[in-house]
């Protein structure tokens, strides 16, 4: 403060505002990355729609409404504000793409609950989660209610007779052979599988939106899929089946670029990449379930805090070592 | 003809957003403001040794006659910026660098009377330790905003010598064209200046680095150059624009693709960079014997007539905005300096310093502040590489020798994370308090 | 009488051994998954620190100070083989449910930790006090941990083979989490959550 | 003398909690093993006697229907549990020994319907003495057929399978429940 005497103080001095360097602010901000995360979102969620119908507009309503419903009763006990930033809206989106398109409406919203309250909120709120909420919420669906979460049921749009049969990753291994009609379709995204999962067309379609609004950042999905397909040339699988099957495409797409639980730094983002391809694949091929996408992220969430301590960049005139 | 251009280049980080440039007023002759009726000028506006008072209260002083002087060489004098009466000696916050300091205020006779100025024909004439010593007494800081002697600058160090002398006509802060304008019309002096330093230090290499916006300024140079002497020595670089690239550090790294290290100064891998002001300055303070009372700096942002103007140091910032047609509407922050690394200040009572080259009337939306999302935007726009977030995560959280051993000396505090930060985090805030409170710890 | 019930009372909320003090939690977390076993457990863990807290705290002038940890825990040791006997005898259906579990209370850090630090420095009546209200607060959360998590893992509430109700869809599909390990940590941090809302215990 | 009690006095103090606790579990023990005792049917003790010469006692799992054999030592001595399967003209039910996890101990029919001369067949060939030492994991491969170390006895095929389809039903789904 100057100790300067104001003698003739005029009615704009009243509104000056104090404030740190720097004066100019970009226009980007929390609420602006997650809507067009969101409007990304909405390809994927079309072509669940389109396939599977009803079942997938139900899900996905059910799934977010509560996502939403929860994040607000959680704010309300913290007694902190809520701002609907459209954080806890792609929590629930990306769960409900990532259901089964039978699976009960109860359990959508018991997935969506746990994803909010205790994947996200008991850490902190957004953040401070150190696992991805839509994913844990699948994880803790899958632990419980196994048998629900594998039901899968061929595409059939709003027609009301629904064929269940086995997930296409389970039964990948006979089936094909370089098929190039079964790529087609993985493409098209007309198989059965996860409400938001089959169309591998429309995931990119949307995750390159994302790389070219600068939302998120192209090493980790290049990583992720680029070492999937790799492994799985390596270890003698059909790496296009694998890649673009099952969740793959919407977990490299949006759940390994996810901010907050996912390394900042850029080679921190080609580890993340790297590590939880490897995982997908050794889960696939010698694991217990048939996808390895989901726990593959998951355990790539719990190392990103040493990924990211070993990835701090060299500062400017450090000596290389 | 300029045949000795390098291809534009910027060899820092790659930035994939872009800063707005806002030159409102690169059109704009450079203007002078009629003479204040009181000027506060503050005695420690450079890097070192604060100066003391030389007068007294109700002495009669005339324009650039010494009002403090520092005894050691590190210091710089300061000189009266009108000719009047010494009416007060008072304390002053300097909000720029947050430290408490003297201020002499003068009223203004308005007859503005100089000190007589010794004017020189012929370099030559002169020895080194003379030229020094007339840029020190002239006052001669870094007009670039670093505000460091600029006579400590060109003494030679003690072994070895500097190979390279970057003139830097970069100025990449969004509003601000003070430099640009200077350029275009005391084109002369800065090559001169140019010249003076030439002769101190005595180069291999002479790069003026201009951003490739300013091709009239580019042309204008070389057109001056190939009069001079010194064509032959010199190079001509456009560089390519993207914000903080007029810093030092990473001026050096584009053109020589060299890096500073980490706690050293430019002079340590041989290389002096100097501003363009600087060397205007220089040559006033060494041919024309004028020292260093008046500054070319930029109006601009909310104010009805934005402009360049020549305003004498210590005029308070209400007469320039009053010569400009007073505060839009809009605008609720007066900021001395550009709008990435000014400081906003608390009244318009506040006299302009040395080194300062922008006076921003900003239009400042406060937004909340909320908890961040590890976005890693700070980490991709830094250009020093470091990693903003964690470093505003531990000064948040008071661990400051954590921020020291997270490298938070070499934040050069461009803002550019806080202008990217979707969470509106100071980031640069918080880094500078944690620099604060570590050299108070020291 | 008052500093009978001060210390009774001290043990159920104020420094409730499961959600306050977060101690034993091994057998919490493993013997919860039914409401039988978590009242199994309580009964063991009652008469064991009662019968242990009551004779130390008897002895307590006679213990020499090098030898008292031996001595502990020799005489827990020796109820829980008694309790295990017993239970063997007479439940021998929990007996097997809890399997180690139940021999496990020999070395439960809480059991010593109250001969330790109260038992052996007070009279009779208090650390009989104190043993019934660790006692009653520890079965309390046990039972309030173990209803909820066979109530979502199982979908409804049997006790000693009767029925006592069951929900509607969960009985179908029960949210089989909550029978791991996993679901025990889940329900205890949030029963401790909720608690600290509302404000029955307090940071300590 | 005081001094000489004093200083071993700790000592002596640990050796009397250790003789007292002792003596506690023992009674405890004795209660124990009255109780265990009184529970138990003589004669159901008597059949488990004759698989396990040795057994004084058992403890028996409502839930998975096994047998625990202990001796007077409270040495477990193995499992046994009831198992059945069709012969020739019924169901034969058969009490089934295991030793340890791994080993069938002993079979003795309980209850069988067969005619008498093809029973009689079974046991003048040795039939059930086959079973004593086979490894369970002979008894894995079919179902349908006997097991790799049992030969049926010509003439008394389908009674040979249906003791060995017995023995198979008592141990096949127990295993995972013997502790």
């Amino acid at each position: 403060m100057a100790k300067i005497k104001n003698d003739n103080s005029n009615k704009t001095e009243e509104k000056l505002i104090i404030s740190s360097a720097p004066h100019l602010r970009s226009k980007w901000s929390v609420k602006r990355t997650m809507y067009l995360v969101i409007l990304a979102l909405m390809l994927p969620t079309a072509a669940g729609i389109y396939f599977f119908g009803f079942n997938a507009i139900f899900v996905i309503l059910t799934s977010v409404i509560a996502a939403v419903a929860t994040e607000y009763l959680v704010k309300l006990l913290r007694k902190k504000p809520f701002v609907m930033d459209g954080s806890a809206v792609i929590t629930g989106l990306l769960l409900a793409l990532t259901l089964p398109p039978t699976i009960p409406l109860w359990m959508a919203a018991i997935g969506s609950v746990f994803a909010i309250a205790i994947a996200k909120e008991a850490f902190g709120g957004l953040g401070h989660n150190i696992f991805n909420p839509a994913l844990a919420g699948r994880a803790f669906l899958q632990l419980s209610f196994p048998a629900q979460m594998s039901v899968w049921i061929a595409p059939s749009g709003f027609a009301p007779d629904a064929v269940t049969s086995a997930s296409p990753l389970s039964d990948a291994f006979e089936k094909i052979g370089s098929n190039p009609e079964i790529y087609r379709e993985l493409l098209i995204g007309n198989i059965n599988g996860s409400l938001g999962e089959t169309s591998a067309l429309l995931l990119l379609a949307g995750g390159i939106l994302l790389i070219i609004l600068r939302v998120i950042d192209w090493r980790t999905p290049v990583a992720f899929i680029g070492a999937t397909a790799l492994l799985s040339l390596v270890l003698g699988q059909d790496a296009v089946y694998q890649v673009l099957s099952g969740g793959l495409m919407i977990g490299a797409f949006f759940m390994a670029t996810d901010y907050v639980t996912t390394p900042m730094t850029r080679t921190g983002k080609i580890v993340f990449g790297i590590g939880a391809g490897i995982l997908t694949v050794t889960i696939r091929l010698y694991g217990g379930y048939p996808e390895g996408v989901c726990f593959a992220i998951l355990l790539m969430n719990a190392a990103t805090p040493l990924i990211e301590r070993y990835t701090q960049p060299r500062p400017y005139g450090l000596g290389k070592k | 003809m300029i045949n000795n251009t390098l291809k534009p280049k910027y060899r820092g980080i790659p930035q994939w957003f872009k800063i707005p440039e806002y030159k409102l007023t690169a059109e704009y002759f450079i203007k002078t403001l009629p003479l204040p009726d009181r000027v506060i000028i503050p005695l420690h506006q450079h890097i070192g040794p604060p100066s003391y008072p030389v007068v007294k209260i109700g002495d009669k002083v005339l324009t650039g006659q010494k009002i403090g002087d520092s005894d050691e060489f590190r210091g710089v004098p300061v000189h009266a910026t009108v000719s009047g009466k010494v009416v007060d000696i008072i304390s002053f916050t300097d909000v720029a660098h947050n430290k408490e300091q003297q201020a002499i205020v003068i009223e203004s006779d308005g007859k503005d009377e100089w000190i007589d100025m010794q004017t020189i024909d012929d370099l030559e004439s002169l020895s080194n330790e003379q030229i020094i010593s007339k840029i020190r007494d002239a006052g001669v800081v870094g007009m670039g905003g670093a505000i460091y002697p600029a006579h400590l600058k060109l003494t030679l160090p003690k072994s070895g010598r500097l190979e390279t002398v970057i003139l830097n006509g970069c100025e990449c802060e969004p509003y601000v064209t003070a430099d640009y304008r200077v350029m275009l019309e005391y084109g002369e002096k800065v090559i001169s200046g140019l010249k003076i330093i030439t002769k101190l230090i005595s180069p291999d290499n002479i790069f003026i680095a201009i951003e490739d916006n300013k091709p009239d300024a580019i042309a204008h140079l070389t057109t001056i150059l190939e009069k001079s002497n010194l064509n032959s020595k010199v190079k001509m670089v456009p560089i390519k624009l993207k914000y903080p690239v007029g810093a030092r550090e990473l001026l050096v790294k584009a053109l020589l693709s060299k890096e500073v290290p980490l706690e050293g100064r430019c002079r340590d891998i041989g290389v002096l960079v100097h501003n363009v002001s600087t060397a205007k300055a220089i040559h006033e303070s060494v041919i024309e014997g004028r020292p260093l009372v008046e500054q070319v700096i930029t109006v601009s942002g909310g104010v009805k007539n934005p402009q360049n103007l020549l305003v004498r140091v210590g005029t308070p910032v209400k007469n320039i905005i009053d010569y400009c047609g007073g505060i839009t509407d809009e605008a609720n922050q007066v900021v001395l300096g550009g709008p990435m690394m000014g400081s906003a200040v608390p009244d318009t009572e506040t006299p302009l310093t040395r080194g300062t080259r922008c006076l921003l009337l900003n239009n400042n939306q406060i937004r909340n502040e909320v908890d961040c999302i590890h976005c890693g935007r700070c980490i991709d726009a830094c250009s020093m590489r470091l990693n903003p977030s964690l470093l505003a995560k531990y000064s948040k959280a008071g661990r400051y020798d954590d921020c020291g051993e997270a490298y938070i000396d070499a934040c050069i505090e461009c803002g550019v994370c806080t202008y990217v930060c979707p969470a509106s985090i100071p980031i640069t805030q918080y880094i500078k308090s944690a620099k604060q409170q570590l050299s108070l710890m020291e | 009488m008052s500093g009978f019930s001060k210390e009774f009372k001290k043990g159920i909320v104020i420094s409730n051994p499961v959600f306050v003090l977060a101690l034993s939690l091994c057998p919490v977390l493993a013997v919860t998954d039914t409401l039988d076993k978590a009242l199994g457990m309580s009964g063991a863990f009652a008469l064991v620190i009662i019968a242990s807290n009551l004779i130390i705290s008897l002895m307590r002038k006679m213990i020499p100070d090098v030898v008292r940890i031996p001595v502990f825990v020799i005489i827990i040791a020796t109820f829980v083989s008694i309790v295990e006997m017993l239970f063997q005898a007479y439940i021998p259906a929990i007996y097997s449910a809890l399997g180690i579990y139940l021999s496990l209370l020999a070395v439960n850090c809480l059991i010593l930790g109250r001969a330790e630090a109260f038992a052996s420095r007070n009279k009779v009546s208090d650390s009989l006090a104190d043993a019934l209200g660790m006692s009653v607060g520890f079965c309390l959360a046990l039972i309030l941990i173990s209803f909820f998590r066979e109530l979502l893992g199982k979908g409804g509430i049997t006790v000693f083979g009767n029925e006592l109700f069951t929900l509607p869809v969960l009985a179908e599909n029960p949210i089989s989490v909550f029978g791991m390990s996993m679901g025990a940590f889940l329900v205890m941090g949030l029963l401790i959550a909720f608690f600290k809302q509302i404000g029955v215990i307090k940071d300590v | 003398m005081l001094d000489r009690f004093k200083k071993y006095y700790p000592l002596f103090f640990l050796v009397l909690v250790i003789l007292a606790s002792s003596a506690l579990m023992m009674s405890a023990e004795k209660i124990n093993r009255l109780v265990l005792e009184s529970r138990q049917a003589p004669e159901t003790l008597a059949l488990l006697q004759q698989l396990f010469t040795e057994a004084t006692f058992y403890t028996y799992r409502v839930d998975t229907e096994i047998y625990t054999l202990y001796d007077s030592r409270r040495h477990k001595l193995g499992y046994a549990m009831y198992g059945e399967g069709f012969g020739y003209r019924g169901k034969i039910t058969v009490l089934a020994g295991l030793k340890d996890k791994e080993t069938i101990h002993n079979i003795i029919v309980i209850n069988q319907i067969e005619d008498i001369s093809y029973w009689n067949m079974l046991k003048n060939n040795n039939f059930f003495a086959q079973f004593i030492g086979l490894k369970i994991e002979e008894c894995y491969p079919s179902f349908a057929w006997l097991p790799g170390g049992v030969d049926a006895v010509s003439g008394s095929t389908i009674s040979s399978r249906g003791v060995t389809n017995a023995v198979r039903d008592a141990i096949l789904d127990k295993l995972e429940y013997l502790d």
